[in-house]
């Protein structure tokens, strides 16, 4: 049965599916236990599971992340929460030296089986240390999985996977898109890590684009249609690993691409799309894959500055007419 | 120690005018008129007042994320900070870094920070300068009971001892770190247990009394300047509002009555009464030090309305010192 | 505490087989046999084995860059360690993990850690599934003087203690951490002063008697067992040869005085000497154990050089729990 | 007056000269004083200098940033080692939230001119933790600068800079150039960053590479020109900024190119090399961006696997042909 849920509501209920049939999951973090986490993404769990299985933890993100290797490697699965994804930095080396590691590192005679759930992403005025999309830095570490979902259906099915993954996966919630409503069944399902989604059909670009910036890239897509503009908007879902064949496959079919995320453009995960494409489809491109992505500064705090630090709809309608202005092959 | 009745009614007036701003700030935040999280001191007024009216503008702090406080405290002044909350152009930090940022280097305040713990090592940078100039400066890290857990603190303690650095930890205990309580998150009750196991002495001060908190602060800074290393002073306080914002949203995580004691303790107006008590003040001079102050925050206010949003082609202006003209991989 | 005969040659069985494996390793790295950085544990043999030998296999440790001896303590065996040194596919960690990454998850090794610090909050999270399943497991994490300035101790102490799991922190104080004296980077000249902060006890030992060490961490454990928390056991102690390999590379940070000094407690010799005064043991008896065990270490060797080392096609074998096949972004 | 030095020693120069020249200079680590550093990177200079000016830290990489920081702001010059690049990850916070975003968040009213400096890069069987090449997540970060020498000479001048800079600035030494042995000049100059230097002209092929990489792709090169086979090979030396003028100069001359480096190649700085060749030389490109980098794995111990691991001549000739063998437009 389906029914209209919140983004936020379809991340919880996975998490308390997951634990209704898994004694071995837990979740751990910040003022998640009985206030249910400051996105209220763990609401209720604590209620139902008790403090056992729903733990409140101390401000020490080193020491969460700790607490879900150790409690992995000892046979739990478990869910630990850095509340904002600029967090990660305070926690770093637990999450690229140690849970991404270690399972090679044994020469894989252990298994790291748990979940990091953090809120990425900006549009809340929340300045350079709260609203950063760092899922580039994380993509580069092998051993890691990162998904970042657009909407509530997505969050569901890839929560499920995550928790049921036998490696270290970072889900990220955008914070933005916490309240956006969808269809969601209610019953558990898990949509496959690694598996782009194609949001919206078209023929002549190609747009790649995740989390929030992919509901704003279908926005795009629906206004350029008006004008007879046929734009494919793919949404990879899983950032690590990068679902590359449904976007090479679609950039063979339309010729044109652009990205769009909205971390800052340098090194960013467009760069690692716009390098594998060109690479997989030199042949086909009519133009260079364009990037739309944030200018190389911290997150300003102004929201006057924020709405043109982030990639607007304006931006990406521009990145679009350009590759098409470009005569084709 | 006699505190003469000048530094004594410049610390009340540091009191009131961190509640003042933080009073209005409140107001303006459920009026939506500032944007992004707003941390409120109210409730901890003494604290930032007592340490700041210890130190001179040469002397730094570093702070948290419920920073406000002691950037009144150590003489920000309310134009530019009111501004800065309004995310306009005119304020401290032009804009760019708003109520978790917001700083001023001309009174040695080094940045209010978002991220938890973060700006106790900054401090131990400041106090190293301080030594290395033997300028007579000291430095001095604000930070709540919950930050005392995150490995930062722990490092920048250490360190500011190992080296014996000039360097205050000012722990102010509201026993909440956001809707945790204490107990919850450490076996221990007083945060000054961990002064021992880096080696400097460590205070316990009742947070809500600022000539307790001077005093305290006025022998720590001493006893840095002299070359003896850094002291850790808790303050036993509480916030007033939640810990974001002004109301609690519905969701309770402490009772209305624990609030209600607490309040009673007030640290603005227990101070006044016992002023008034000891004849060294009376209500009128009282309530024209809140009038004066009233103005200047309505000016503020109305300083911060009337200034320009910044323009989004300062987005990249102050990345780098020499912001770079055209590295063409850099620019957007 | 009395302890039987059985457990004390256990104990003494232990330190020997450390001793062996690490001398053998040394000896290997000067003949360049052994590729990468190699931290010796001699010296120090009588922390790991005294508490190893209250621990089950069940029991997790985490370790550090100083890890075979914890290791070959907690029952590791010589042939897939030698192996592992040697970087061959034989190995505990099948040649990817080298002397820095050794683990047996059998005996509940969970690692030396090339990340000081990184092995406590690991060990916290043994210790949180132990008390999860209420399984009576108890999880130690074994660490440096050096490494309780790092944030990651401090979290994991402190976290350990407010969640009140069974977790022992043993801390090998061997006055450096690499080459630089305690003294320098600590105001505090006990380590077991930081527990206080925590809210668990702490206690100190002397880290070259066997003895001492096993009965506080028989106690310790009785404690976590309990439900009563962690607790912090502190060994002076030392290593007789470099941070790093044998020699000191001319360069001297310590002197010889000192060394000879600690030799002179030698942790092994001490406790044989004092078994035979007792009438507990005979020189003959520790002969042969000494014999037994250089010859298991000779086969060990032999066995590890004529081990292969691990194919090229192994590079991309276990860095997901199912190797993803092809995942074009991913993959070479 | 040039002489033969070695790499490490010119960073030791440049080290010492700007502390004789500058009073507000000074260095801390761990080890690094009495000891001079586990690289013997500052031998000598507390000798020099004293214990005032060379501080040998507790192991706390957070409050070694963060003292750099501080005093930064506080107005001396601050140069700050982290032993390990691997290591960057325990003080990440300090790093990219403090220290790269703190003049921005201030609104420009603070200078933090403070030098990271770091041991990176693989080859010695120091194993997943002490052997990454983590040049892309830091280069990812805006108020950030990354220099990479390959040799002593740009060493000592790029030193000589990144102590003068207004900017936090991440002076990587590779572990396995220590040694190298080269002419550097003895009086003390500045190379600016940002600029690449073209270390081989060629006509045929372009060859982006830095680090140790980059000399051994010269040595490609060499191997190359006796088959007739022209590569010019351009090492960048700062990462960030990266000039990417002279990089796409070089391409529009040769109108092929790989980049070749020992990190991993998802997210790695090949990418956003190969996806800014691609914007900005798109029509002259005769084939793909070719990327030569590690497998998507931690750093093996075994120096069999890490041989294979990272990118040898052989691969990198192998790229080369590759490029070559496409037809040209
Ligand atoms: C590293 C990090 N973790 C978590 C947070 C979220 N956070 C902001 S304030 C806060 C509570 C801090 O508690 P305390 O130090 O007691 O200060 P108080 O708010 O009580 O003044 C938390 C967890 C953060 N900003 N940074
Ligand atoms: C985070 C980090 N910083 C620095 C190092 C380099 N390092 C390796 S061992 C060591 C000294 C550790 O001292 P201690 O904890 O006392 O252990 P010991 O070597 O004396 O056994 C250092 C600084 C490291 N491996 N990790
Ligand atoms: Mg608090
Ligand atoms: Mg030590």
């Amino acid at each position: 049965m389906s029914r209209k849920i919140a983004y936020v509501q379809a991340f919880n209920e996975a998490v308390r599916q997951e634990m209704q049939a898994n004694d071995d999951v837990f979740c751990a973090g910040e003022d998640i236990g009985a206030f249910g986490g400051v996105f209220q993404s763990y609401a209720g769990l604590q209620k139902e599971f008790g403090e056992r299985r729903v733990v409140d933890t101390p401000i020490s993100e080193q020491a969460i992340i700790g607490l879900g290797v150790g409690a992995a490697v000892a046979g739990l699965r478990p869910i630990v929460d850095i509340m904002f994804m600029d967090f990660i930095a305070v926690a770093f080396d637990q999450i690229i030296n140690q849970a991404a590691k270690l399972k090679y590192m044994f020469g894989g005679s252990a298994t790291v089986p748990m979940t990091i759930t953090t809120g990425g992403g900006g549009g809340l005025s929340a300045a350079a240390q709260h609203s950063q999309s760092l899922e580039a830095l994380i993509c580069h570490i092998p051993g890691l999985k990162v998904v970042y979902p657009s909407n509530p259906y997505d969050m569901k099915g890839l929560m499920t996977s995550c928790i049921r993954e036998n490696n270290p996966t970072i889900m990220i919630k955008h914070k933005r898109l916490l309240g956006m409503q969808g269809d969601v069944p209610e019953e558990p399902y898990a949509i496959p890590l690694g598996k782009a989604n194609i949001l919206r059909e078209g023929t002549d670009v190609t747009v790649v684009s995740w989390a929030k910036m992919a509901n704003d890239s279908v926005d795009v897509a629906d206004q350029l249609a008006s004008e007879g503009i046929s734009v494919e908007v793919i949404d990879p879902r899983t950032m690590q690993p990068l679902d590359t064949e449904t976007i090479v496959a679609s950039v063979k079919k339309t010729n044109r691409v652009i990205v769009v995320h909205e971390a800052v453009r340098f090194a960013g995960l467009g760069a690692e799309v716009a390098a594998q494409i060109q690479e997989e489809a030199f042949d086909y491109l009519d133009a260079p894959v364009g990037r739309v992505a944030a200018p190389f500064s911290p997150v300003p705090f102004s929201p006057v500055l924020e709405a043109h630090y982030q990639p607007s709809p304006d931006r990406i309608t521009e990145a679009i007419r350009s590759v098409l202005a470009r005569p084709g092959a | 120690m006699e505190l003469s009745n000048d530094v004594l009614m410049d610390m009340h007036r540091r009191m009131v005018r961190i509640r003042l701003f933080e009073e209005a700030a409140g107001r303006l935040a459920e009026a939506a008129k500032l944007p992004g999280f707003l941390h409120l001191y109210v409730g901890q007024e003494a604290v930032a007042s007592g340490v700041c009216a210890a130190l001179t503008d040469q002397d730094q702090i570093t702070s948290t994320h419920r920073g406000h406080g002691h950037l009144v405290a150590k003489g920000g002044e309310f134009k530019p900070m009111m501004a800065e909350l309004m995310a306009k152009s005119t304020g401290y930090n032009k804009g760019k870094g708003g109520s978790m940022h917001i700083s001023n280097l001309d009174v040695g305040m080094f940045g209010a920070n978002g991220i938890v713990g973060a700006g106790a090592p900054i401090a131990v940078g400041a106090g190293f300068a301080n030594k290395y100039r033997d300028d007579g400066n000291v430095a001095a890290a604000f930070f709540g009971d919950g930050s005392t857990n995150i490995g930062a603190f722990h490092e920048a303690a250490n360190m500011a001892c190992a080296l014996q650095l000039p360097v205050l930890f000012i722990c102010e205990n509201n026993e909440y770190g956001e809707f945790t309580p204490r107990d919850k998150t450490m076996a221990i009750t007083d945060i000054v247990d961990r002064a021992a196991g880096y080696g400097m002495p460590g205070v316990i001060v009742d947070g809500m009394d600022v000539v307790a908190i001077h005093e305290a602060t006025v022998e720590a800074k001493a006893r840095a300047v002299r070359g003896d290393g850094p002291s850790l002073i808790e303050a036993k306080t509480y916030r007033f509002y939640n810990h974001h914002g002004v109301q609690n949203l519905g969701l309770k995580y402490r009772t209305d009555d624990e609030v209600e004691v607490w309040k009673q303790r007030d640290p603005i107006f227990t101070f006044e009464d016992r002023m008034i008590d000891a004849n060294n003040a009376s209500r009128d001079d009282f309530d024209a030090v809140w009038a004066e102050l009233r103005a200047d925050i309505e000016e503020a206010i109305q300083f911060a309305e009337d200034s320009p949003f910044p323009t989004p082609d300062q987005i990249l202006v102050d990345v780098y010192s020499d912001t770079p003209s055209a590295t063409s991989g850099a620019a957007q």
